[in-house]
């Protein structure tokens, strides 16, 4: 187990229905799918939140990261949708 | 020398003029100045604002990433970028991006180079608030925006 | 709707902020203002300044008409372009285009645009005042800025 | 025999050692390029000034013009070198 804070933007705070948390998360939670993936698990607004799991964006520890990166050493992750600022 | 980078993530709008009087400060080797503002937009009457929500710290991280691959990849002499967060109405200001440099066309690149990648890769999101009242939209981010990000690495 | 052009060919030195302002004018329907703003520039302290010499008349008509066609051919929702003549130390303003339209890529282009062919359209002449009072000479025309302006027919 | 007005810039200018003048040219000078030719017959300062003939540029009544062009009508021909401003 290990705790992250999470931290979530735009309509993915809306539909969580929170702007962070902090979680354990189960040992085989390695990478930023495995984490999204255990999220959709967690209820029906984390389900709506990710449906569309592919442009889900995801930041660890501040920095942009892929679906494929491993989350170890993460102290803050966040997600949220492609960005629209500019 | 570095060239000097100014980023800044705030809530109040910003002076173009200061900014482009900031950035040169009385140099005499600068030869061109490209100044970007965006505004937001309202063609039909619809808007109310725009809401511009913001990862704050990693904003301003961002931003300053893409600044310096500016100055460098274009060799500019000064580059500055601003971007607001919070409500702002049509007509109003929401980013201005500043570089400096010898010559006119990497000025006119590492700006746009800016913009494009801001666009694309700066957390923020937008959602309107619309005049009848109505529930506010998430803007969608375009596929054009991803292209013209796209542009600059097929190019090199 | 024409789009607004300003066009001034002048002495004085010019106001970017009152410019970019009198070119927005309240408007809520611009989404991106791109300026550019060129520099008398001095690297090494060897020029005291520029004296620019222009065709009165002609030098007007010749930037109306280039900004009419950036106009028309980006899509601008209006352009500005002021070009001082008479002597201009380093570090001053020699010229401005200020660019509106809806989206950030026009803005670009058609300033962009608008500075390749005032530059091999508009009858302007630099000579030298050097710092260590030797005859000026007349600066040449360069043949990147010919390519730079051939790129917007070959793009097309 | 016509009657035009002549107009010189920079260099050109500088070369010819005035700033503008009116001519009567032969009718046999038809095109720019009969211009320059016919004014470097005029003097030593015609002939430096005109010396490298291709990279003079001219208008006619402030639009600018090939040196193929004809004259005709021509109220003011201005001669300039290649333009250096912006």
């Amino acid at each position: 187990m290990s705790t992250v804070n999470l931290i979530y933007f735009s309509w993915v705070r809306e539909r969580i229905g929170k702007g962070e948390e902090t979680l354990e998360l189960p040992a085989d939670v390695v990478t930023i799918g495995d984490l999204l993936a255990h999220l959709k698990t967690l209820g029906a607004e984390y389900e709506s939140a990710l449906e569309h799991q592919n442009v889900i964006r995801a930041a660890i520890n501040q920095e942009h990261v892929d679906h494929g990166d491993p989350i170890a050493g993460a102290r803050e992750i966040a997600l949220f949708p492609p960005m629209t600022g500019g | 020398m570095t060239a000097p980078i100014t980023v800044r993530v705030q809530r109040d709008d910003f002076d173009l003029a200061a900014e482009v009087a900031a950035l040169t400060c009385g140099r005499a080797d600068i030869g061109a100045i490209v100044s970007f503002s965006g505004l937001c937009r309202d063609e039909a009457g619809a808007l109310n604002a725009l809401e511009l929500e913001h990862y704050p710290g990693m904003a301003d991280a961002e931003i300053s990433r893409i600044c310096h691959e500016a100055v460098e990849r274009f060799g500019l002499q000064a580059a500055t970028a601003i971007h607001r967060f919070g409500r702002i109405e049509p007509g109003k200001n929401i980013v201005l991006v500043v570089t400096a440099s010898p010559h006119r066309q990497a000025a006119f690149d590492g700006a746009n180079f800016i913009m494009d990648f801001l666009k694309t890769a700066a957390p923020f999101w937008k959602k309107e608030h619309r005049a009848d009242g109505s529930a506010g939209e998430w803007v969608s981010a375009k596929d054009a925006d991803d292209a013209a990000r796209d542009r600059w690495t097929l190019e090199s």
